[in-house]
């Protein structure tokens, strides 16, 4: 059977010179670094200083800028409550709607302490207008966060324009880069941010490891307390292993990103027009452009999404929806089952958004994979719609 | 076979459903559940000498949603009236070797679409 | 030349056991287990639930109860901070002064926000009197907090008892089993511990993999919003191979650890006595009885630490110290120099407990290992004192 | 080498410190430190015309302290009074290789050691 993992918005296979960087750090260095002063915490240190190196570069930073912590999430809620608990005065912060939950639940605390939030809305394509966030920006505003990408819907954020917004009025601007890092350009300095949020299992490193960048002099409160480590920014042993695989597939990404993303925009665009040509009552989400090379996402009409995706399973093709049916199989009642937040921010109509999908292709898929969830897909479509009642009504109506 | 979110017997049901599609003049047809909230079930059924002589059904939804009208069908094929009124979203759940929490909501549509299916039929043939 | 680690309490090196379980989940089954929905996804989630079997079997809790952190300080934290945050009225929370710097500057913020601490005293041995956790609580109570072993100085605590009393006042016990779960048993009823705190790479597992074992019922906020995973106690995609390697790591110390204490206790006897028997001026640290099998420490007078643990290295084995001058050689100024708290806890006289030494074998440290070491120190000490003045002072005072 | 904390230089003073002992009859001593604050340098020279002919030293302390104290005591000899007292703390410590930000204290203790050590020459030899 086909195995085709269109499915990297969630994770990514870690690439196999990423292991094989790691594997000397578990079971032969396996120093503390804190231990340095022996020779196998030593050696621990200086690989680490040599990652955080690799994964400074990646973004355009000074080694002594990355704070490595557990992944994005804790990422996220650095940022945030980190810098909310850094402030004297300023008690209020602005978000995009379609900021992870990640983002959006780590501001649940701080509003109940006290701060205030401003929210602000996307357009249909999933943007924030720049012109919004310097319509937003109050006198008391610590900080803006608007993410780099977004995973569901591709769209790319004009982060580079807020950032100068936030600049010029001297705000902190912080950027999830969790979507984007890896593969399409990240810099700290073009994009203007003071904090940015970057993910290893989102580009071929391990899970369980992540990074912030925190812009020299930026007022930051370490959110686990503890030992030395991480300038005082991340208490906790460092997780070496993963620290050093996130570095390697950092120098991965830096020497080959360019070429997977010239390989997937066109891949992503015969996918888009394959489907727009063989799929009726299909509607892409997301900027049609601006948009994370070999993302393609949509929703399709009287087919819902879960069962889309099991029945492309079937066939060997890895998906994802922001259906509210499959977000959290593992919930303990129906309201665990939590719709896109994402779709209902781009108006897509709640009453038949449940049928979406997202395909996120990776280095490794091919066009045979495009190909191949071409020939399956309409069937699966047309299946689905021959069982539900709302598309015999639809056909009814359309006859006469 | 694939290792699904769901049981074996949910996913047979899944990939492979009884009774899919209408029955042209159905003694009862029931219409439960909402395209908005990710699904809505239509069953029709015969009935002949007080018993469903048979049944069809078309399900906007999840795996569990496709699977327990399918189930469903097979289960009040042959039964009486009283007899399919009676059943239960457990038995339905329970003949597909369970369901996960969530999705428990999916085995009480099929259980209220008989009823409004059968409520139908009592409509039509009052008396 | 010899490699002899002996400071396995900072780390120990990952069983080639556990490198073997952990290494499909990097690039073969990569999925997230929150993509549940597909084929890669699913075979995560799976392995995820029988790793959160595993660990709690090690503990004795009921898998449920098992939250997965990035390690032992995210786990303290949680504890801590966690029940602060979830707790309506009660604001006392008790520590002994031999804890980890992640449980004690886990109060720093909760005392800014109006909490009241009590930090108990230990005895010469570093043990805590169950006698004091009695008197020291309070109507407002929340939580006792009180580690089950001391890395530094090996003491085990009388956790069973404290639990008890804890249980009995209904407050709520928090034990941090970083240095003691994995080398001898740890068990959440025997204890009866309402919080418990593990670390994978303390027992042969990954660095960056920890979990919480939570009682079912225990309220604790989370401290990292985002997600759904580990029930809502903390969110951020599962580090899946840590946590499997977790897993493998817990089933190999359920297996064999008795094994390894059994060998470890005489050789750790071995080694005390040898100490005792070469070298002036030296004293033990921590309980004689109530320790870490395999886990030796004191100091020696007229030696700096830093400088015996340089010298130990040249001759391949590496230790620890909880000297002042070793503890942070990363650090930006001489402020960042810390002297032991649990050092002068035990009341090691402050001018001079600079020399002290930590010795923490593990499973695969022989009976050479000690000879090696026996034959090594003496030399290494006197070395340092002849070149000491105060060694020279002591010397003429002795001689008249 | 072993990859220690400290540049090699630090390492081969520390392993192979020159000029430890003492001098019968210094014509100047000076402690400074305390073995409280982890470390303490008592250095002995001896002058002759104005020049530092000899120099021995014994140290409690770290790496960096023996290290510094070692490469002290070949700085000043055959240094004048004046040269010597005008050693830095960094002169010592870029002799060495450069310290880590936490021990610079360690050559600053070396620099106060000269100095007092001259000191109590001076006053042992007024005039
Ligand atoms: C008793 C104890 N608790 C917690 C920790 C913190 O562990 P980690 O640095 O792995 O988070 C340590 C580390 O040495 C420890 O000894
Ligand atoms: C944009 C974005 N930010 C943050 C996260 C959280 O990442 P993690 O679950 O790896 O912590 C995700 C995860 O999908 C994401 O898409």
């Amino acid at each position: 059977m086909a195995h085709i993992f269109f499915d990297h918005i969630s994770t990514t296979p870690v690439d196999p010179r990423v292991i094989e960087a790691m594997l000397p750090y578990f079971g032969e260095k396996y120093g503390n670094p804190a231990s340095h002063i022996h020779d196998l915490g030593q050696t621990a240190l200086r690989s680490l200083d040599a990652a955080r190196g690799s994964v400074a570069r990646m973004v355009g930073a000074q080694p002594g800028e990355i704070v490595f912590t557990s992944g994005a999430t804790e990422a996220n809620n650095l940022a945030i409550k980190g810098a909310a608990a850094g402030s004297k005065d300023r008690r209020h912060i602005i978000v995009s709607e379609v900021e992870h939950f990640s983002v959006l639940n780590a501001l649940l605390p701080l509003r109940a302490s006290g701060f205030e939030t401003t929210v602000l809305h996307v357009d249909h394509d999933g943007r924030v207008d720049p012109d919004d966030v310097r319509k937003a920006i109050r006198p008391d505003t610590l900080l803006v966060s608007v993410m780099h990408a977004n995973a569901e819907i591709g769209t790319i954020q004009p982060v580079s324009e807020i950032g100068r917004i936030a600049r010029e009025r001297g705000v902190l601007f912080h950027t999830d880069a969790t979507a984007s890092a890896g593969h399409i350009p990240v810099d700290v300095e073009a994009i203007g941010a003071d904090l940015l949020t970057l993910s290893a299992h989102n580009f071929y490193g391990p899970k369980g490891i992540g990074a912030i960048y925190v812009r020299k002099g930026t007022r930051l409160e370490s959110m686990l307390d503890g030992g030395f480590q991480e300038g005082g920014y991340r208490a906790g042993t460092e997780n070496v292993p993963g620290i050093v695989g996130m570095a390697a597939a950092a120098e991965i990404a830096m020497a080959e990103s360019v070429g997977w993303a010239d390989r997937l925009a066109p891949l992503g665009r015969q996918l888009w027009d394959g489907l727009e040509a063989s799929i009726p009552l299909l509607h892409f989400t997301g900027h049609p452009k601006e948009r994370l090379p070999g993302h393609v996402s949509f929703w399709v009409e009287h087919a819902e999404g879960e069962s889309l995706l099991l029945l492309l399973n079937m066939q060997g093709v890895m998906a994802a929806s922001g259906s509210a049916c499959s977000s959290n199989l593992r919930g303990h009642d129906e309201e665990d089952l939590v719709a896109s937040t994402v779709l209902k921010a781009i108006g897509v109509p709640s009453d038949i958004c449940t049928g979406s999908v997202t395909f996120s292709m990776g280095k490794d898929n091919t066009g045979a994979d495009v190909a191949h969830v071409l020939s399956v897909l309409p069937a699966i479509v047309s299946r689905l719609r021959e069982m539900s009642p709302t598309w015999l009504d639809y056909q009814k109506q359309q006859g006469g | 076979m694939a290792a699904g979110p769901y049981s074996e017997k949910v996913m047979e049901h899944f990939m492979n459903p009884r009774n899919v599609g209408e029955i042209e003049n159905a003694d009862g047809v029931g219409e439960v559940g909402n395209p908005a909230c990710g699904d809505m079930m239509r069953l029709y059924v015969k009935v002949e000498a007080g018993k469903v002589s048979d049944a069809k059904f078309r399900t906007f939804g999840c795996g569990a949603a496709i699977a327990s009208s399918s189930m469903l069908t097979e289960m009040i094929k042959g039964k009486t009236i009283d007899e399919a009124r009676a059943i239960t979203n457990t038995q339905v759940s329970d003949a597909l070797g369970g369901l996960p929490e969530v999705k428990i909501h999916c085995s009480v549509m099929a259980e209220e679409a008989v009823k409004a299916a059968l409520d139908d039929y009592s409509k039509k043939h009052p008396g």
